[in-house]
């Protein structure tokens, strides 16, 4: 099993999520985060000094899946949340050992 | 050495000054939060810079040009109705015109009304703050996508040839007055002036997103309950000024306001509870008491105790089956009104409207004849007076067609020039793309700084 | 045509419903807001719902027939105390009870007061701001379970068997008025009666959920100042309401109010910084300030400024240690009374009302006496009248021993009929499950769409 | 039996009450929350306690000796200027100091106005909430690192030896206000001291953190639209309350401080526009409206509509620059002024006094001449007397020096007691390093817990 | 050594940590965060529309622990994080090459 | 690849950024979230009761970084988010297997 983390903009989590659920994923969880990176943040202004944000908002999804799935899930993933503009985030892989499933206590590809 | 002309009665002067204070608040803070909490984080900012920035044009446009035209000499245009319908432009600026009498030159002691006892800057401030929310209640309908330097003309020009024409038809003296039309404190000239208004507006600006009216959720409930706190106490000022004393009909009115506004926030509860969702909610509530609050406005002080119960419960009802059922048919759901003005300050209005034409009692006195000039008091059909209701029908239905079609041609024009939608961009992004701002600036603000320019140079002087 | 009959003078009028409103603003938004953010956040719905509702509920009880059983004609029940201590039910719909000429027939012009010049609209609206409030300070300590459903007619059972007694006896001319007990706005009649209320309450419905008394934090302190500063402020027409005249001593009050808070405020922070904490806050900062506003509350313009500071420095001293060492122990570890009320408004409440019995200032004057009658003025123990300390005390008494035991009996009626607590799944998740609502509904709405019903309808329509 | 004596009129009495709370509403919650709101959440609990704090220290300073100080009798210290700079200081605490007549020794009745008719308690709260606003307003300089404990003796001192001083110069009958100074409101008073003291303290007590200047960003705007909403509203009892009659000077003062702030704050949004930024935001138009307010103060109801609409444009221009451009240079960026106060205070304030040495129109009436006593009205250089410039820019002068050095000498003896900033570990850690509390308490609270002490005791009682 | 990701109820929370430390884990780290899978959001009403929220609230829990204690840790969570109930969450386990204290810069299981 | 995460002290967060940026890094997520460790939470007072509460604010730091990297970038964050005091906070590094840039697609060490 891998999980794959998925960095995107946060409007586009909608788009991902549909799209994952139509190839049969059945579970993620996303969290807020910012993100650094080429795109710029953006800049306030108070009492006449600038001062820019270096961080943009983005959506960390993660999701837990068979070995198999990795490929087409990272593309999914990776075709919805393009805009094609810069910051459209980033996505990895990371090799995971056991997943349970905390309400039946099965393990492994079961607990998917 | 004297604080005053003798024409000047203090406590009238004070409760109007009060009331009139408690009527900008409604606006400013009251609705500019109400919708700030109400819409999405993205727009908050937007839909308070909208509201603030409203209420100032209006008051630049009424003390230039515009009260005299609700409130002053008519001006003749033309035969019949035409000669009755708006007054004449005018400044109140000079010291005569804000020190001098209150004077409605159509009503002032013609009959109708005795002789207003404080002065004119007093009577200008009071009918502003009503001018101003009528913008700000329409602002509701067209939340999320109107562009910002589309809105301080629509305000301007909206005020100067539709409010003023509202006004001046039924407070005014003019063609509505003439017949006997009553409109306490606005049913007609502000909130279904406002629920039209909003409609049509919303109707030719165009939809939010399609992703922003599926996601609407409120961003901040606690302030949606200060700002609808506000209205509903300043409500006190806005039903109990418009007697224009601090006299006995005053203090009905600020009852049966009260009276009609429970009552429909307790019918929307419990409306509620027992429809398929089983559930109350502070919306659902907070819905009810606008629609009483509404709904009471053009009967507070012409009906009695009982009259005000059965607005509150007629119109909670049926505002409520139309936010409920009909919201999702037909043109309301073709339409993307953002908070639903059309129903609960449009129809709401509309029914309390017409409801005085059967409510109003003779015997709720307004003012005290002397010798042979009767008491300001009106009856409705339940008392005897059924043509009353045609008169309010035939009001409502001038309001609706005139201000539907002015808000059009308005908009229409405005488009011409300035674009009437915000970018694509600004849709998608809202207030940062808007105003550079955030309104919970600091949590994605992990890491802001100075940028190089200004850092620079504090980082030269040392400080 | 003249505005008002002879006997409604302006100022006083004027003065009244500007009093009610700012009386009003403390309940909506005020101490629903303060509720709202002070609560977690699972509990800020349903904490405002209950506020805004309670409110409601009682205006319509009021006016059917709660204020004359508070303020009408004594209900001769039987011999003695049983023949002043209520009123006769009565409504008050009519033209004539909205708009004739206020009157309280045990106390008008019978030499204790002098005629009311203002309509009794107003005297109604006026004392059901202080009827409505009462409910919601006692709200305050049964936060987090009690179930909604069972709120509403406990509000209207209370108001109607309860607060109207409280209100006669002392208020309405009944039993201690006789005596010559003193409350100048509500010590006893409010806040005492709210403590035990609240207390009484908290121990019948049982906890909140153990997690939520031990994770108790604040989810918006924002708010709670909010609501605290209208609470503060508006006590200006609290106490400054209560002569019914804007005269002198309405001033006295008001100054007498808020010197006996600032001094409240401030000692609770000494206090605190003296404590082994060595740390003020903003909720204990707040928490001074209450006690020092009510426990002016029964002596705002009986006393002097030496005696507002005295009530000021005492009340908060005593209650701080009741707070901070008596909440601890014995019956108020047991009962979970949420906010505390028992502390800040039964304690500071009947502190007050006992050192009205001290510090009343035969001096201060409330209402001037022509020719043979007297000034109306009161005498306490420092000014040579030990006996009004033990009729305080009496007075006292009753209210805690009549309001817990009808509270007790009220709530024991209603859960055999609605279940007084909220269901498990409901004590769990908290607004979710009872107002399919949450306070900061966006954060947790990433993703929120339309339910597939109504997103199938409106795609069809192409809207 | 009657209400009040003969002097006393309901009406005026009315208003004065009801004007003062509003200003009270501008400090509590008005200041507290917009500070709340527009600091970083580090700061947010430490800056409402400061303003729920200073308002209280004021409040008993000001009734114990202050007041007098700045109303009483001349305290003659010596010829010339010294012997009518300030009052003799004296407590307001007897029954005759609060419920006899008004009376400023120096004005009342001495062919500069009528004599009140309201009772002293009402004057002295009507000045008290003048006085408490003005720390607040300076708090907002030095917000970020004052040391809590040395605030609140800051705030006693500087009422007792500067703002009284202030006061009685312009408002008590002393040197300007002999020499014809004229001061609305407290354009000089309240707003040229509050700027000054704030930007001298700024300096004194040193900056912020590094990190903290460098990453300012709002926490809640809705808070800071709510705080300023309540200003703007509550500015109606601001400058409408200082005819100290319900006449029609207030109105028409109403009326202009409205105007005024419309005219600003667009002016502002307009200027953002045409800026190189191209975009208005919502501090923005706070910061416009302000201006607005604050320069209209000391013209109130000195000049006509005309005149206010100049001030605001004016004032709005120059501050807008001086905000932009200045706060980059020179001795404003050495000294951390935390929210700007020099700009939106003390210029605004200054330009303000200014101008109406140029706009005071002599038509403009406060009171009503009798007899050969003639009108109350002023005139300015527009209206052909170019000395009241020269001698509105002498009582700045005084006020900016005087204001300046004593808040130096003050702080100076104070730091030599009490440390002026917050200890490091505070500076970094705000709120909970200083108060054991958060703003948003709960969402970082994610398993909070009873501590094992009062854990273990409940646990025991099985509660 | 190993990485343990838990998302779990929020509720769950104070037991599941109780019952790590009682078990002698020293430190973990939580964030919020919202998850999708069986378990349906809820619906909320906004002017007669109904609107569902596909989102559930989650606590999200991550622990570096030996290689030895995986498996206890990992059974510890599943029990005291279970309510029967769909949605109770998953927990998975990634492997992990290095840990540091930052306080100190001590390496491996020293860093724990 | 490797993922680095950090759990730091959240007014070290700027640090921490710019001496990554220096040393080439061109991208990185941070979220919020509390930590549990030896570092005790604070106590808030309400009605006279003390609560502690057990979770102190942190910032979760993770990148993605070739494998030569990972040294110094770890030593890099060490360094900059020490203050010597309890608390400071862990990292940790965990194998990727792959990596995607959204925008464009590219995979692996493009995709940085
Ligand atoms: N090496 C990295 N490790 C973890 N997250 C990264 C890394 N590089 C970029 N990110 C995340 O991806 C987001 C987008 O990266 P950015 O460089 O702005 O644009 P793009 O991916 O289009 O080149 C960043 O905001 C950040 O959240
Ligand atoms: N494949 C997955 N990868 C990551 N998180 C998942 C995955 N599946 C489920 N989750 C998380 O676990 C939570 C519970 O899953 P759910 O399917 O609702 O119930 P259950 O685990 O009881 O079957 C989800 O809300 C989501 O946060
Ligand atoms: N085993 C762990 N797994 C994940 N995070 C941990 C672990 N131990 C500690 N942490 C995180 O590191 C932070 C600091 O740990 P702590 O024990 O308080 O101090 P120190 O690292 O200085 O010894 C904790 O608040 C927690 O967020």
């Amino acid at each position: 099993m891998k999980l794959v983390v998925a960095v995107i903009k946060p409007f586009k989590l909608d788009e991902v999520k549909d799209n994952l659920k139509a190839l049969g994923v059945q579970g993620l969880t996303v969290s807020e985060s910012q993100g650094f990176g080429r795109q710029r943040g953006h800049t306030e202004v108070y009492r006449g000094a600038e001062y820019e944000i270096d961080f943009v908002p983005k959506i960390r999804i993660e999701l837990v899946v068979d070995d198999e799935s990795v490929a087409e899930v990272v593309e999914s993933i990776s075709t919805s949340a393009r805009t094609d503009k810069i910051g459209d985030g980033k996505i990895w892989v990371v090799p995971v050992e056991d997943m349970v499933r905390i309400r039946t206590g099965e393990h492994g590809h079961d607990a998917l | 050495m004297v604080p005053d002309p003798s024409w000047l009665h203090a406590g009238d002067n004070a409760w109007q000054l009060t009331a009139a204070t408690l009527v900008g608040l409604m606006s400013i803070p009251g609705l500019a939060i109400l919708y700030g909490g109400i819409v999405q984080k993205k727009w908050a900012i937007n839909s308070m810079m909208m509201a603030f920035s409203g209420f100032a044009v209006v008051l630049v446009c009424w003390v230039l040009w515009a009260f005299d035209m609700g409130f002053g000499h008519p001006a003749h245009l033309g035969p019949g109705f035409l000669s009755s319908f708006v007054g004449q432009p005018g400044a109140v600026l000079g010291h005569l015109s804000e020190q001098g009498r209150a004077n409605i030159p159509l009503l002032s002691g013609k009959g109708l009304m005795p002789k207003f006892q404080f002065p004119q800057s007093d009577l200008v401030y009071f009918q502003f703050v009503f001018a101003a929310i009528t913008p700000l209640l329409f602002l509701g309908s067209i939340l999320g996508r109107m562009n910002f330097k589309a809105w301080l003309p629509f305000v301007a020009l909206w005020t100067t040839f539709v409010y003023t024409v509202n006004a001046f038809l039924l407070w005014g003296g003019g063609y509505w007055a003439q017949k006997g039309a009553l409109d306490f404190s606005g049913g007609y000239v502000i909130h279904l002036a406002a629920g039209t208004t909003g409609f049509v507006a919303a109707a030719v600006i165009g939809p939010r997103l399609r992703k922003d009216r599926d996601t609407f959720a409120p961003n901040n409930l606690l302030m949606v309950a200060t700002g609808a706190g506000l209205l509903w106490l300043g409500w006190n000022g806005f039903n109990g000024g418009d007697p224009y004393f601090a006299n006995a009909n005053a203090s009905a009115a600020v009852l049966n306001t009260n009276l009609a506004t429970a009552v429909a926030l307790l019918t929307w509860i419990i409306c509620d509870l027992m429809s398929s969702r089983r559930k109350s909610s502070l919306l659902g509530s907070v819905n009810g008491m606008i629609v009483g609050l509404v709904a009471i406005t053009p009967a507070a002080g012409f009906v009695n105790g009982t009259g005000a119960i059965f607005i509150g419960l007629i119109a909670s009802v049926i505002v409520w089956f139309s936010v409920n059922k009909l919201s999702h048919r037909g043109i309301f759901k073709k339409v993307d009104d953002t908070l639903g003005v059309v129903h609960t300050h449009g129809i709401a209005g509309l029914i309390g409207g017409i409801l005085v034409g059967f409510f109003a009692d003779p015997r709720m006195v307004e003012y005290l004849g002397v010798g042979k000039t009767p008491n300001a008091s009106y009856a409705g059909l339940l008392y005897g007076h059924p043509g009353q209701v045609l008169i309010q029908l035939g009001a409502g239905a001038t309001i609706i067609v005139f201000d539907g079609v002015m808000t059009f041609i308005i908009l229409k024009l405005i488009g011409l020039v300035i674009p009437l939608r915000m970018t694509d961009e600004e849709l998608q992004e809202g207030d940062l793309a808007l105003h550079a701002e955030e309104v919970y600036a600091e949590a994605p603000a992990i890491g802001a700084r100075l940028t190089s320019s200004s850092l620079e140079s504090r980082t030269r002087s040392g400080a």
